[in-house]
């Protein structure tokens, strides 16, 4: 397979993604969203080193999941402790940042 | 020691005084204060006669001695240093100002005894003659000015000395301002004399003064500036006001500053600046002009005033006149001989005066006075021999003073022989009011004060209160002490008085016509660039015509009183003359409106532009249009960005996507 | 000794940011050290400057953004010498005063803030390059925002907001000019430093609209009429202690901006447009004596007499006489006035504590009859303020009025007016104050003696530089007309 | 053989990806998720990352998505309609949006003139990709990445737990809102009726 089919399914899934994060509210799919986008990102960079001949590009792919490890780990931290505060799990009611 | 270090030691004692009572303040009693000030004003007077011989040893060439203590702003070409001008003009100054000055504070320690600022006073006073020392020996015009405008402080500090009276602490800012402006007027002149010159140090300047060509605009625009200054510190029109209003502060302050040294200044200050004023003869003639309609107005004033303190203050003014015209028309001798013994009459004037008024319980109203001759005797011989001299009677000093300055313009002909008719007007008008004066406060029966005199005790107003306005004060600090009754019973009173009186009689024998010229002589080398000092002796004619025509007018001034206020018991000539008269007569009460002019042409405009800045300029432009503005427009665009922070996570998102997109889309074109 | 720039700069900061980890009682003490070992060290270098020199002493010069040409300069020489012992001073008797008179909360944070200011401020006048300087000129405002934010009086939000809007107005375009000065030099490669740019110097389109911004930056911190919006809120809600240095020294900065920047860089520009700085520090000076002798607030007493003060000393630097009268006559000013407004600020607190918390004159008067010392303090201060001859405000206002004597005589003579409106305010505020019947409210009291503490060495400092003013002027003399002679471009005497 | 796996592992992973945003429900979400990163893996195993491969295996699926399900099952995340109270349009522009940027995306790769992209990549040497190389690497060249990252882990972890911890001592559990001062009402029904099952027995104290 040439590469281009690759990244085109790369470009796809991170619109997916894109896509999901605007009409999703809950934060745990939100979050689930970015990983659907972070995933599109890492094969790209597979595919490009796969073109290249060179590994740094999987290196890379590999911060790249020790990242949205900890995104993850944070985010759901957030999600548990919003939560236990009783707060609605659900970004629009959380618009505390409203000018 | 020599010449310099008694110079230097003539200011260094009165400063020291200062220091010393101002230090010691709260250690030692107050009383000691009364004596240290005192004596540091003697030991000033014994310096500067200590100059005075000094400086008699050398020759006559050499009698102008410069001594700088250091470089005070030697910079950017301007070199103002701290110096010293030694010469017969500075110490006849010194003389004057110190000898009187001792006399005033021996009058003080018994005179201000019961008040609570007693301390205060004595640092105040020798301040005083710390600043007026130095205004007359300063040897650079720098240090001129400084001692300018201390003397203006020193004097604002002690009319307003009870500073809790209003009416004091608004004649002392009255007093203040105005000699600012005097100060500014100096300054400026000084730019004007300086921009030629080059040289701040005043020898150095003399000398450079024929650089000048005649009548040169600059020097002429300086020397009426240096006018401008001469005339607010001596109380000439149109800078006149404060004087009076200057009366609020304590008698012997009146009789110091207000009489004998301070308002001289400008009168020293023309003939310090001599060689200027010769070369800028336009600028001098408007300081005869104004010296003489000072001393008819002032004089027309005096005429008509009811306050004790303020008649002699407008006699003042009026005896100013004279040595301002003096000085002015080149007659250097006569009008700082007058200062010389004007001094002398008028702070035994004040002094005597400040008796009385002690003896009335602080009231100085003419009207509510009468038959104080025989409960005060003392007082009423010193008052009239004050009284002879001010008026001109031979062979009392004023007598000869005045005749000097009179018998020099006429010599100088031309119509400086106008100015001198009009100065014998304001001699007759001098004898009437000074008499007057005295007639109403010493003859007649004598009211409820006198008689307790008479009986031994003093009078003691039943609550202290403002003679001004009627408002009842206390005695504490702030307010005139419980006992400012001392009326003439203290043996300093009685010292200071009687050395004055003495002076008042004999010191016109000093320059006699042509029998004495001990003045004259001395002061020459200050002169001695002047083709003025001895073309001006006047002649034989002169002196004897001016003496005679004195004589009569002053002796008629006097009868005309004594007819007016002694002999018609009723006073209906003196009734039916301010009725013939209104017009005059309210024209002179009022002080021919000075104080109403100069507050509607200056003050109040001033304030209401004051005012229209504060209330509407400040609201309208500043903070209307320059603040709100830039604050309008901040609030606006905040508000706009506010707009976008829905607090929508995935509003931002999208946002976030849009951009992503939009740059996406924007590379992309740019690339193809 | 050698004397490192650096040491003095920083130190207050370091100091206070010890005394922030310390104790909270101890807060303020590491403060005071700090600003006392400034001040001790500025003594020193008063001491040590050779005043026969127009170069840079001290120079620090070292590599910090290469890459924009961009270098950490810091240098003294006549201008700013007598200005840093101004800071030291100033900020030294502030913070006895923070350590005699706490304030009620957050101590610690309040005295970091005043070392952080004492830093930005000494920074702005030691830097000689132009973006270091408008870095600690940005930094200053940085400190007083929160110092007047959260220890302000009651508009303090109102006062804040006015005060930084109208100063980052004014910064940001001085920044702008700052980078396109640097950009737009004729030289090789970019530079800031101020010598350099001095050296080498712009066309004379650019120069007039960078010297647009810089004079409008400096105006409007001075501040200058019709700049001045953000000042009385300003000023009615600092702290005052705060304010003491704030009108003291902040003000100074931007006089100071004019003769280390804009005269040496912009000399063309700075001809073209003497007049019309001429007139607008005329303005400030008519202007703002008639408020002061209007207001009844204290603190706006100060804050309108400051402004026709920073007036004078914009007529000074602008006259451009040729024997540089004018700007030395300006850099002198420009160090009394703050040595004299300082202490009338914190007298202000002294008489607010004895009216019963009322700062208007209104509300004031009799103070005197109980508070002798105190009264002598005020009038030894007051007449400096108004300029008596004999002070050395006097010599500065002297050589003001001479150098535009000189080059505009008619500006000189209307301004001279100014003198006499300062007579007028300054002792209409002494007279209310402390004189006439007292107030209501008023109790007379006598200083204590940890207000002495402040006061007096300040009015001793005062009093011995009315005495010998020569020190100051003879240091500034060499900078001075090297300054001037690059505008006036004609040999001096 | 490759294109057939290749379609195959595509299928599955767009499968995956579409099942995640669209699945109402979150754990079915969840698991579409899983679905999709196991197609990736296959996916990096036909790009010979094998390590990569491995790790997206062991990390992904079996350690955050296992983490996932935990949290949906602890906060109990019932069927959650997509945009039902926002906006229709929001939803349009979305998918508009979103659909912009694949195509820019696309027509970025495509367009890009690189001739790698159309081949099946440069010669690959023994060993690509295995756990070995990429260890070597991992110590030697990108060391400092490799431990930033691991400190960025452990941050990450002491955070999770800082946040997720139980407070006990705060009067108002909502006190560290601001904006509940400002909004006023409508609080109390908020999360105030139905609960979770384990937080009701630690319940913060006034509840």
């Amino acid at each position: 397979m040439s590469m281009e089919w690759y990244l085109v399914l790369s470009a796809l899934v991170f619109s997916i993604g894109a896509g999901g994060i605007l009409v999703r509210r809950n934060p745990l799919v939100i979050l689930l969203c970015l990983e659907l986008m972070l995933n599109a990102g890492n094969l790209a960079l597979v595919t490009f080193a796969r073109a290249h001949g060179n590994q740094d590009g999987q290196i890379f792919a590999l911060i790249v999941m020790v990242v949205a490890a900890c995104e993850v780990a944070v985010g759901l931290g957030l999600i548990v402790a919003i939560y236990r505060r009783k707060l609605p799990v659900d970004v629009d009611e959380l618009r505390e940042l409203q000018g | 020691m020599s010449l310099e270090t008694w110079g230097w030691m003539i200011l260094a004692f009165p400063l020291g005084g200062t220091v010393l009572i101002a230090f010691t303040s709260q250690i030692l009693p107050s009383k000691v204060h009364g004596v240290i000030g005192t004596l540091a004003i003697a030991l000033a007077f014994v310096c500067a006669v200590g100059a005075l011989f000094q400086l008699q040893d050398l020759g006559e060439d050499e009698r102008q001695v410069t001594s700088v203590a250091w470089d005070y702003a030697n910079t950017v070409g301007v070199n103002a240093q701290l110096s010293i001008l030694l010469d017969p003009l500075a110490i006849f100054m010194a003389l004057v100002v110190s000898g009187i000055s001792t006399l005033i504070h021996l009058y003080s320690v018994s005179y201000m005894r019961s008040d609570v600022g007693y301390t205060r006073f004595f640092a105040y006073l020798n301040f005083f003659v710390f600043s007026m020392l130095l205004l007359v020996l300063a040897g650079n015009f720098f240090f001129l000015i400084v001692g300018w405008a201390f003397v203006g402080a020193a004097s604002y500090l002690l009319i307003s000395f009870w500073f809790r009276r209003t009416t004091a602490t608004k004649a002392g800012i009255k007093a203040f301002v105005i000699n600012v402006v005097g100060d500014v007027g100096l300054v400026l002149g000084t730019y004007f004399i300086f921009k030629t010159t080059g040289t701040l140090d005043l020898l150095g300047a003399f000398d450079a003064a024929s650089e000048f060509s005649h009548n040169d605009t600059d020097l002429v625009a300086g020397c009426i500036l240096l006018l401008v200054g001469a005339f607010a510190k001596s109380a000439q029109v149109p800078f006149h006001t404060w004087l009076p209003d200057a009366m609020e502060g304590p008698t012997p302050v009146s009789a110091l500053i207000h009489a004998a040294t301070m308002v001289t200044a400008g009168v020293y200050l023309i003939a310090r600046m001599h060689p200027f004023f010769e070369q800028a003869p336009t600028a001098a003639d408007v300081g005869s002009v104004i010296g003489c309609v000072t001393l008819l107005i002032a004089a027309t004033i005096a005429l008509v005033v009811t306050d004790l303190k303020r008649v002699i203050a407008y006699s003042t003014m009026s005896q100013i006149g004279y040595m301002i015209m003096g000085v002015a028309s080149f007659a250097y001798v006569g009008g700082l001989f007058h200062l010389m013994t004007h001094a002398f009459f008028k702070a035994l004037l004040f002094m005597a005066a400040g008796s009385v008024i002690s003896a009335m319980a602080s009231e100085q109203n003419l009207d509510k006075m009468g038959g104080f001759k025989r409960a005060m005797p003392f007082t009423f011989a010193c008052m009239a021999i004050g009284g002879l001299s001010l008026a001109g009677v031979p062979p009392f000093a004023g007598f000869f003073s005045k005749d000097e300055i009179l018998a020099q313009l006429i010599t100088r002909g031309g119509w400086f022989v106008v100015l001198a008719v009009l100065g014998y007007v304001g001699a007759f008008m001098t004898a009437i009011y000074t008499w007057r004066m005295i007639f109403r406060a010493f003859y007649g029966p004598p009211v409820e004060q006198a008689r307790e005199l008479e009986d031994g005790h003093l009078y003691h107003a039943p609550e202290p209160t403002n003679p001004a306005t009627g408002e009842v004060e206390d005695i504490d600090v702030g307010f005139p002490g419980p006992d400012h009754q001392i009326a003439e019973r203290e043996w300093t009173m009685k010292v200071a008085m009687g050395v004055l009186a003495l002076g008042a009689i004999f010191a016109g024998l000093l320059q006699v016509g042509h029998l004495t010229s001990v003045i004259h002589d001395f002061l020459e080398p200050t002169f001695h660039d002047s083709p003025y000092y001895d073309e001006l002796e006047p002649s034989d004619g002169a002196t004897w015509g001016g003496w005679v025509a004195g004589t009569v007018l002053s002796l008629g001034g006097i009868f005309l009183a004594w007819q007016l206020w002694v002999v018609d018991r009723e006073r209906t000539r003196v009734t039916a003359l301010r009725a013939r008269l209104a017009g005059v007569y309210t024209l002179f009460s009022h002080k021919w409106y000075f104080d109403e002019i100069i507050d509607a042409v200056i003050v109040r405009p001033f304030a209401m532009f004051g005012r229209f800045a504060r209330n509407v300029f400040e609201r309208v432009v500043i903070n209307g249009i320059l603040v709100g503005g830039p604050a309008g427009a901040v609030r606006a665009g905040s508000a706009a960005v506010r707009a976008i922070q829905s607090g929508f996570l995935r509003y931002y998102a999208a946002l976030l996507l849009v951009g992503v997109t939009g740059l996406g889309l924007y590379f992309l074109i740019s690339a193809s | 000794m050698t004397i490192h720039l650096s040491i003095l700069l920083f130190f207050p900061l370091v100091l206070a940011t010890l005394g922030a980890l310390a104790p909270r009682t101890l807060a303020p003490y590491g403060l005071l050290v700090g600003a006392l070992v400034s001040l001790f060290y500025a003594v020193l270098m008063l001491f040590d400057f050779d005043t026969g020199s127009d170069r840079l002493q001290y120079l620090t010069d070292d590599k910090w953004i290469p890459s924009l040409g961009i270098r950490y300069t810091l240098g003294v020489d006549g201008l700013n010498l007598w200005l840093i012992g101004l800071t030291t001073l100033l900020f030294a008797a502030s913070a006895i005063w923070i350590c005699v008179r706490p304030p009620d909360s957050r101590v610690k944070l309040y005295a970091w803030w005043m070392g952080l200011a004492e830093t930005a401020v000494l920074g702005a006048f030691m830097a000689q390059d132009l973006i270091l300087f408008v870095l600690f000129f940005d930094l200053m405002l940085v400190p007083f925002y929160f110092l007047v934010g959260q220890w302000g009086g009651p508009d303090r939000v109102a006062a804040t907001f006015k005060l930084v809007v109208y100063t980052l107005v004014g910064s940001l375009l001085m920044l702008a000019a700052a980078v396109a000065t640097g950009v737009l030099a004729p030289g090789a490669e970019v530079t800031f430093s101020i010598q350099r740019l001095a050296a080498e110097q712009l066309g004379d389109g650019p120069q007039r609209w960078i010297f647009v911004a810089f004079a409008l930056a400096f105006l409007i911190k001075m501040p200058a009429f019709p700049f001045h919006g953000w000042m009385p809120d300003g000023y009615r809600n600092m702290p005052l202690p705060v304010l003491a240095v704030f009108s003291a020294v902040l003000s100074k900065v931007a006089a100071y901006g004019f003769l280390r920047i804009v005269l040496p860089i912009f000399p063309d520009a700075t001809q073209d447009f003497q007049l019309i700085m001429l007139l607008l520090a005329l303005a400030s000076v008519l202007y703002g004596s008639a408020q002061a002798f209007t207001q009844t607030n204290a603190r706006l007493i100060l804050g309108y007499s400051s402004m026709a003060q920073l007036g004078f000393i914009t007529l000074g630097i602008f006259a451009l006489d040729r024997a540089a009268q004018g700007a030395q006559g300006a850099l002198l000013q420009a160090v009394n006035h703050g040595l004299v407004v300082a202490p009338l600020f914190l007298i202000i607190v002294l008489l607010a504590a004895r009216t019963g918390g009322s700062e208007d004159i209104r509300d004031m008067g009799g103070i005197a009859s109980r508070a002798p010392v105190l009264a002598a303090l005020f009038m030894i201060v007051t007449l400096a303020t108004l300029a008596m001859p004999g002070s050395a405000n006097f010599v500065g206002e002297f050589l003001i009025l001479l150098g535009v004597f000189n080059s505009k005589l008619v500006i000189a003579l209307i301004a001279s007016t100014g003198v006499i409106l300062a007579s007028v305010y300054a002792l209409r505020m002494y007279i209310r104050a402390m004189h006439n019947r007292a107030g209501p409210t008023v109790t007379s009291a006598e200083m204590s003696l940890r207000d002495a503490v402040v006061l007096v060495p300040l009015v001793l400092a005062i009093l011995a530089f009315a005495v010998y003013p020569q020190q100051a002027v003879k240091a500034g003399e060499p900078a001075v007309k090297s300054v001037t002679k690059a505008v006036t471009g004609t040999a001096t005497r | 053989m490759a294109e057939v796996f290749f379609f195959l592992a595509a299928i599955g992973a767009l499968a995956g990806a579409l099942g995640t945003v669209a699945l109402r429900n979150p754990f079915y979400s969840v698991l579409a998720l899983v679905v999709h990163l196991l197609s990736l893996a296959a996916l990096f195993l036909l790009l010979r990352a094998e390590f990569v491969a491995a790790a997206q295996v062991i990390v992904y699926v079996g350690a955050v998505m296992v983490l996932y399900l935990f949290v949906v099952a602890y906060v109990g995340g019932g069927a959650d309609p997509i945009s039902r109270a926002g906006s229709p349009s929001l939803r349009w522009a979305s998918a508009l949006f979103a659909g912009a940027l694949f195509v820019e995306l696309t027509i970025a790769v495509l367009g890009s003139g690189l001739s790698v992209l159309s081949t099946e990549g440069t010669g690959w040497f023994e060993g690509f990709g295995t756990p070995e190389q990429i260890g070597q690497l991992l110590l030697t060249d990108f060391l400092l990445a490799f431990e930033v990252a691991s400190m960025l882990l452990l941050v990450a972890a002491v955070g999770a737990v800082v946040l997720a911890r139980r407070r006990t001592g705060l009067e108002d559990p909502r006190e560290i809102s601001v904006g509940d001062l400002m909004r006023s009402g409508g609080r109390d029904e908020i999360g105030g009726g139905e609960a979770g099952t384990m937080i009701e027995v630690e319940g913060p104290p006034g509840r």
